[in-house]
């Protein structure tokens, strides 16, 4: 939309150069068709019991679902660099970095369920997944993720480890005073941290230019001396990128980074958003530039794979889903005494 | 002019319309306070009506907003501010209790505050530990703060005109379960509710239903499940008496002494959490005017120090349930001066 | 081996130093942490002996440096953060109650929180209404937290140990006229404290004094001016018993209920604002184990609701003193069932 | 000491360019005077009852302590284009930016004496002054000016009423996220702001490079877009002129502006302070630059004073402030049942 496509010459060359091979963009393929698989079904099951008249409470999922459609290339961009004991602190819209940190979906399908088998035994839930082994956690909280991350990334660079940290976070949350005071501390200490900003253009129902100065927010980065990339959130190549070479930066101990992905979502805020805030042809406008038929086109034209290809990886990843979600479904509840204990270890 | 109407946001809305239309100082600030009405529908319909320039939606920067809220009362607005879930009151809480809340005091007078806070709160409906939470004991603990509660639509709106003409900084809780949205829940009931304005004073308990045998007393939604736990008492001739505390300050100790003095036997239930809260504050007060009055000790119902837990079994099991008010009841009734 | 110890600010400091040194898990953070030792001396030395590296002084930014907290302790380190004044809770409240305190629940046990919050508290010396709260009724509140109030050296030095050997979030409150440093009045006792490590449980209150008549329930200083006061009681023939909580969570009901049974008479004092905090929840659990025993309604002396004002006649006034103390017990004592 | 010494032709032209006149070089010469004379008077009344053991609970001032010795400039400077009904709001260190608001001494100074003749009638105190006549307001908790001057600033806008609104606060406060979001909030809605830094080196013990990611805070202004002045706080006619080019900015419309002056304080961050943190020959290479007599070679070199004019206005501000301390002084204390009350309306 605000980016020229490539000439199929251009994207050889792009590609080539930033070390992308058929595997890796056949692997991306797929996770993105995990989380999109992943985030329709739960919106499916989300809805069981909630119609005709929506009632949050109602139903096999309960409580606000803040679903990811349409990020996917930035979550699994970002994602393709990490290690397990690399760090992602989410946000309430945590599906897709949980999946392409690792997560196993079905453990995640669990929680989100309130399932005994789930991440946190039922008790966290959509907007408070934690996992330990995959080092992702997020928050239901604006703004929580920067320093957390941060904080990550202190322990990684005070113990000389070769980890880095990243923080996920809205183009809405980016306007809360966190994020200033943990780029302040990033380059104070310089913290091997990646901040991910995905710009959405809303936050809930506010559209960005009714709550941002200005268009972007990495000329406040900049204002840290933070490197930036203002990067087609659209576009896993673009994100694929941006994030080799952020994550490898901090890896080798050249500290923080600072990613903005011009993205959009292409649900609701949250299911049952009767979305009075944007048309439909907005909506309609950004799906011409879906990030999975965009890769889908890309490794057709590289001559990488071909539309079966395509159509196997989409499978497998919603057969994958599938089994996590008839996971979560069949897995018993948590027994109610639960709820008693568990605040201290 | 009555008129029916189900749930509190609807009255809570109307009060700032009525009062906006006839004061030009006040303003309404937050998140998504403009299409969405707070999301909790405190303040919808004013956008439409009073546009962008009075009805303001904010970046995500309760800190910020909430002392611009201070500066702009400072010199003679009356922000009616929203802070969108309770629960995220820890990103701005400095400038509410630290300034807010003290800055006529400490100003020797000079500064009024004249600040409303709207703020939803509880859970129920599996929104989890983040966004569950009560916690109007934290604003209650601190010195500047009028905590309002209102448990019926009739309350909210003059209880909201009460806060708007208050010159002092007012936090009215919300109960996401009353609001009367579609989206959610209900568990209040339809009232009349007249189409004039009118106010309801601070620090007076309404007694919800009469009884005889124990009280209890409750705020916001536990007041409708104590009223549905007292129907289901009465059943076995138990006769309860339910006390909607409206606000927690002022507290209306009063009315609370009275009443166990009356029934000798009181239950506090709360959807805050258990210690250092609502509970403890209210039976300090019972006690105090009440002691020889008791026949047992004052019992209490709370959330049991837990943060919420997302799964609905769990959910069910901290958030006082009628069921749990009953049996809580009941074991009041059994138990004898040493319990 | 013992030697002779003045307050509570070089017993947290060692605790922390002879930590430290055994461990790498432990770093300290906070404002002002390596020169200033956070100002009350609560990390003095540290930084000369372990460096900048484990010793960091932080921009003033507790929202993040506490999140850094909550990030640091999730990958296996121990941060020992600074609160410089608890007053300053406002500006980084989210990241401790939300995420510091819920995160192991949350995650349903997979999230250890070892994180140790040293902050100081009180008044007393002049510096008003944003320097002089205690505040401990806040995080009392909300669950997830341990809330640790030494009111000696010798209990400063166990409980800090403790709460370094904690996976929980642990919050110390120091209390400024304890903590022996030159410059500010010290009310505490000279003490002898062991050299070697040793750890002093959570959830023991100590019976400073033994007495029949009435009970003081107090902590941090509070427990100081009530051994005065019982000092001077006894000087009338009163024998007042005198019971430091020491933690607030957990509680310990069965020692405070034993004495209330024993004395029937309770005389809470704190130095936190009165309503909807320690005195109340006290009151619960006292009533709710003794009520039968009690001969006259539990009475309670707190900072009555107002913010700490700055001139010295006006903080005198509100700040419980042991003149005040002892006029209330004597009030109590004179007290019947129907106070 | 980071900028050259115009010649006196130069000096002219500056001063004539910005249209400065004798008068206003001389008051603002004898605002400083007071300024200095009052933050010496209050630290010699503060130390009666505190030696030699220092205990901040003695003697006739109890408590904290934080004066602004050698940052005048930067109070007088600003001060000096605002109308009673334009806002400032301050911080701990309050006392330079009252009295160059027009906040009375002797109130003030009763202020800080705790007693009932003071601006709060003894319940404020030092860090808590409040005049509703001057609009001046401050707070002891860092990073909060900077929204409250904001929402003075939207009150004005909101009611089209010609004024501005200052928020003072120091290099420490300025790394707090509160002025990064003041700053989108101020452009977002282009409010009559002036946010002054008042960069003393120090924020308590801690120099700022070991708080700051860069040695100034202008940078990230202008991540925000705002117009910014990195000016010399030790000269009065630096900060004047940038101040007044961001107050008329303010005034006419035109939104914020941010000024960063570089200053330094010769006291300790609070009286009693040890200083462990400073050498004795950096206070003393400051000294150098101290904007008093500063000002006054200007004023002499310019031909506009005399030796005998100067020590006529420095006489005259000592007059007001020994005034202004007797008042204070002989004022009584507040009845304590007065505690009891004002917390509401
Ligand atoms: C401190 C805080 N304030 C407000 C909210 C309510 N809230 C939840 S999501 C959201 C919008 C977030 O927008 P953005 O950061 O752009 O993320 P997106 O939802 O677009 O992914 C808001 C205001 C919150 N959760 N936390
Ligand atoms: C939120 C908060 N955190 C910490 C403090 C403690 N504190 C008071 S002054 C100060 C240093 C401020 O430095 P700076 O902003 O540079 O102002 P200066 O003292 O140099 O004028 C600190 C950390 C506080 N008052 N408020
Ligand atoms: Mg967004
Ligand atoms: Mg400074």
């Amino acid at each position: 939309m605000w980016k020229p496509e490539p000439s199929l010459a251009d994207l050889r060359y792009t590609v080539e150069k930033a070390g992308l091979t058929p595997e890796t963009l056949l692997t991306a393929y797929r996770q993105m068709c995990l989380i999109r698989s992943f985030e329709e079904t739960i919106a499916d099951r989300y809805y069981i019991g909630k119609t005709p008249q929506f009632n949050m409470a109602a139903g096999p999922i309960r409580g606000e679902m803040h679903l990811a459609v349409g990020q996917e290339a930035v979550a699994v961009g970002l994602g393709m660099h990490l290690r397990d004991a690399d760090v992602v602190v989410s946000t309430h819209r945590p599906h897709h970095h949980a999946l392409a940190k690792g997560v196993p979906a079905d453990k995640l399908a669990a929680e989100i369920f309130g399932k005994v088998t789930g991440l946190c035994r039922g008790k966290g839930g959509h907007m408070h997944l934690f996992d330990a082994e995959h080092r992702f956690s997020c928050s239901g909280i604006v703004g929580a993720s920067f320093p957390q991350a941060a904080g990550a990334a202190f322990a990684f660079r005070h113990r000389g480890e070769p980890y880095v940290a990243v923080a996920f976070a809205g183009e809405g949350a980016a306007n809360h005073g966190t994020l200033a005071e943990t780029l302040n501390a990033a380059v104070l200490w310089m913290l091997p941290l990646v901040i991910v900003i995905e710009d959405n253009m809303y936050a809930d129902s506010t559209p960005k230019w009714q709550a941002l100065a200005q268009p972007h927010q990495f000329q406040r980065a900049l204002g840290f001396n933070v490197p930036t990339y203002l990067v087609d959130g659209m576009d896993l190549i673009d994100v694929w990128r941006a994030a080799k070479e952020a994550i490898e930066r901090a890896r080798a101990g050249y500290g923080p980074s600072f990613i903005e992905a011009v993205c959009y979502r292409y649900r609701g805020h949250f299911e049952g958003d009767a979305e009075e805030y944007r048309t439909r042809e907005e909506v309609e406008r950004w799906r011409q530039l879906d990030p999975i038929p965009r890769l889908g086109e890309c490794l057709k034209r590289l001559g990488w794979a071909d539309d079966a290809t395509l159509e196997r990886l989409r499978r497998e990843a919603e057969e994958e889903v599938a089994r996590a979600i008839a996971f979560a479904e069949q897995s018993p509840l948590p027994d109610p005494q639960e709820a008693l204990v568990g605040v201290f270890r | 002019m009555t008129r029916t109407m189900k749930g509190i946001a609807f009255a809570i809305a109307e009060a700032i319309d009525q009062e906006m239309t006839e004061r030009s100082d006040i303003v309404v600030l937050g998140e998504d306070v403009t299409y969405w009405g707070a999301v909790f529908g405190f303040t919808m319909g004013l956008h439409q009506k009073y546009g962008r320039d009075r009805v303001i939606d904010t970046p995500i920067t309760e800190q910020t907003f909430f002392g611009m809220a201070c500066g702009a009362a400072s010199v003679g607005m009356h922000p009616v501010v929203s802070l969108m879930f309770v629960d995220f009151l820890g990103a701005g809480f400095d400038q509410m209790y630290n300034h807010i809340a003290k800055n006529h005091y400490m100003s020797g007078g000079q500064f009024a505050m004249p600040v409303t806070i709207l703020t939803a709160i509880g859970g129920g409906y599996g929104d989890a530990a983040q966004h569950s939470q009560v916690l109007y004991g934290l604003f209650a603990h601190v010195p500047g703060f009028k905590v309002v509660v209102p448990a019926t639509a009739y309350d909210a709106k003059g209880l909201t005109i009460s806060a708007l003409r208050d010159p002092n900084p007012v936090v009215i809780f919300g109960h996401k379960l009353l609001t009367g949205l579609p989206f959610l829940p209900f568990e209040g009931q339809e009232e009349e509710v007249p189409e004039e304005r009118y106010t309801v004073e601070f620090g007076k308990a309404a007694i919800r239903r009469e009884g005889s045998d124990l009280t209890m007393i409750a705020a916001g939604l536990m007041v409708h499940r104590c009223l549905r736990a007292a129907d289901e008492l009465a059943r076995d001739g138990i006769s309860a008496e339910v006390i909607d505390l409206r606000t927690l300050v002022p507290l209306d100790s009063e009315t609370l002494v009275a009443s166990a003095r009356k029934t000798g036997r009181v239950l506090i239930v709360d959807e805050d959490y258990r210690s250092y809260g609502m509970t403890g504050e209210v039976a300090f007060h019972v006690q105090a005017g009440a002691l020889d009055a008791l026949k047992t000790p004052i019992r209490r119902l709370a959330v049991p120090d837990v943060p919420i837990p997302f799964s609905e079994p769990l959910e069910r099991t901290v958030i006082p349930s009628v069921e749990q008010i009953v049996a809580e009841a009941r074991a009041l009734l059994a138990a004898g001066a040493r319990a």
